[in-house]
């Protein structure tokens, strides 16, 4: 099958993330006349508008880029709050191999191995359920103690809290620097 | 002299002694399935003589392979009442772990294939842009509820700074050229960070007060994106970002 | 005009950067019924086969991604001013192989499979996600147990783990002696 040059501009708009512009599409495509291109591009733009679809091209900062379409705004958005909820933060990871590797846990006991405050990334974790408040500590304040939870286990893929690698486990696999292979 | 000519083409292939050892059967055109044990274990040992050849890290691996080659001959030797077969013959734990390997190299192979096709197909690397901005839904915060976050924030200070002797002054004028010099160079603070990079209780409250006055005047807003999330204090206007 | 779900799944593909399953999309679209949404879904696919076009929709690690067509690959690596794309070293490619048609398996069972330390390779391939650790092996020492990951799925564009190459593939290549060294 010939290539189209249609088909080809149509694949760098979809690769690019910034809007592409005519003259870096007659930069690429070199095998190809300016009229070629301009009518293929046309061409392409034309049949995003005609033929009804979820995605289409749009021109802007003087160049041409794919977008979605507003009516399906509220959907994407459910999508990434999906995407978002099951995202760690690089904080809250932090906080969970906190309170992972040190349960039962306090939220001051934390913060104190961080070295930074942990209670916004504490509460994140909870609304995830990926820990939870198991009791009270027997020292002054009674400050609340913290677990992993099951879904914990099943996010991470483990049977058991002692199937986590341990410490010196993790060091051995990130100390085999020198080791050819 | 040919051979050793052959292995230095071949050198950076092995990866390892197996790898070593299939390119020998291949070589000879060995049957893996009935392997002239004496034949290899010369070629190999010959291989392994060459020792500048051999990556020093690896050596220890190779060596491993010739004494279990030393081994299944010496057991070949041995005298026995009938042929060796299946279960019972000596080569059976090399065999078994050269189709192995072997299999293994094979799946690489195809593996290989298929990601060199995948390599050519190009996926986005960033999600596109939505037709609508999409603006964070920030909810304006209260001042009390400002209040309420420094008082908690505060409490920490005072545990932290209960031992210091507080010695310095914090004027309202410097704190708020202060404030404003990091509104101008982030854009925005955020308010937890900052008053967290406050040295003591006192220049805390200095650096609350100045903040206290700015919204007043309008000057900043603070905002929140939603509940839970970290208050920030974002200029109103004038301040370039 | 009404809102077609087809096209919002479209949109839906589009945004999401991972291989976006079915569960995803059934949870998003709640107003629809199950067999709408797959419906949608065959349609929206048979659409991208029939018309030819410079994108395509493919399926990985049980999801659908939208991707380039092998055919335009020289004018996006222009574009992106790329040379080939890095591939995985032979080592790492070995142990992947090792992990993949053997998991779950132990680092030990993997270097005695390919005859060397495999330690430094899995550090990589675990770095690069296309490798996990799930447990561990109930045996002395209760050393931990390896597996691959959907991102390994979709690295070579399986869908499933069922999809590797099959024993039949492997010996057809062992007979062919086309063996990479």
């Amino acid at each position: 099958m010939r290539t189209r040059l249609k088909d080809v501009i149509e694949s760098l708009i979809f690769v690019s993330l910034e809007p592409l512009n005519l003259e870096k599409i007659k930069n690429i495509c070199t095998e190809f006349s300016n009229s070629e291109i301009e009518e293929a591009i046309q061409e392409l733009v034309e049949s995003y508008v005609s033929n009804e679809r979820g995605i289409q091209i749009i021109q802007a900062a003087g160049g041409y880029l794919f977008s979605t379409k507003s009516e399906h705004d509220q959907w994407i958005r459910r999508l990434l709050s999906l995407e978002n909820k099951s995202k760690l933060s690089h904080a809250a990871l932090e906080t969970l191999a906190t309170v992972a590797y040190h349960q039962p846990v306090t939220l001051a006991e934390i913060s104190a191995l961080r070295g930074v405050d942990a209670s916004y990334s504490l509460k994140s974790l909870l609304q995830k359920k990926l820990v939870k408040i198991t009791g009270r500590k027997k020292s002054p304040g009674r400050p609340l103690i913290y677990r992993t939870t099951d879904k914990f286990l099943t996010y991470f893929g483990l049977n058991n809290i002692k199937d986590l690698p341990s410490e010196e486990e993790i060091l051995k696999i990130l100390d085999e620097e020198k080791i050819l292979d | 002299m040919e051979e050793a000519r052959d292995y230095q083409v071949n050198l950076e292939v092995f990866q390892g002694p197996l790898d070593l050892l299939l390119f020998l059967i291949r070589k000879k055109k060995i049957d893996i399935h009935d392997i002239p044990i004496a034949t290899i274990t010369r070629e190999y040992l010959a291989y392994l003589n060459q020792k500048a050849k051999i990556n020093l890290e690896r050596e220890g691996e190779f060596l491993l392979i010739a004494a279990l080659l030393i081994y299944i001959k010496s057991q070949m030797l041995l005298p026995r009442e009938s042929e060796l077969e299946g279960e019972d013959d000596p080569r059976k734990i090399l065999v078994d772990r050269l189709l192995d390997f072997q299999k293994i190299k094979a799946a690489s192979t195809l593996l290989r294939e298929k990601e060199g096709q995948q390599k050519r197909l190009w996926k986005r690397s960033a999600p596109p842009p939505l037709p609508i901005k999409q603006e964070v839904e920030l909810v304006e915060v209260s001042v009390f509820e400002l209040a309420e976050a420094f008082l908690s924030l505060m409490k920490r200070k005072e545990q932290e700074n209960i031992r210091l002797i507080h010695g310095k002054e914090y004027s309202l004028e410097e704190k708020m050229k202060e404030l404003i010099e990091r509104l101008k160079e982030n854009g925005y603070l955020d308010f937890r960070e900052y008053f967290n990079s406050q040295e003591s209780l006192e220049e805390a409250l200095t650096s609350f007060f100045c903040l206290l006055e700015l919204i007043k005047a309008r000057v900043v807003i603070a905002v929140q994106e939603s509940l839970f999330h970290p208050i920030k204090v974002w200029p109103t206007q004038g301040v370039p970002s």
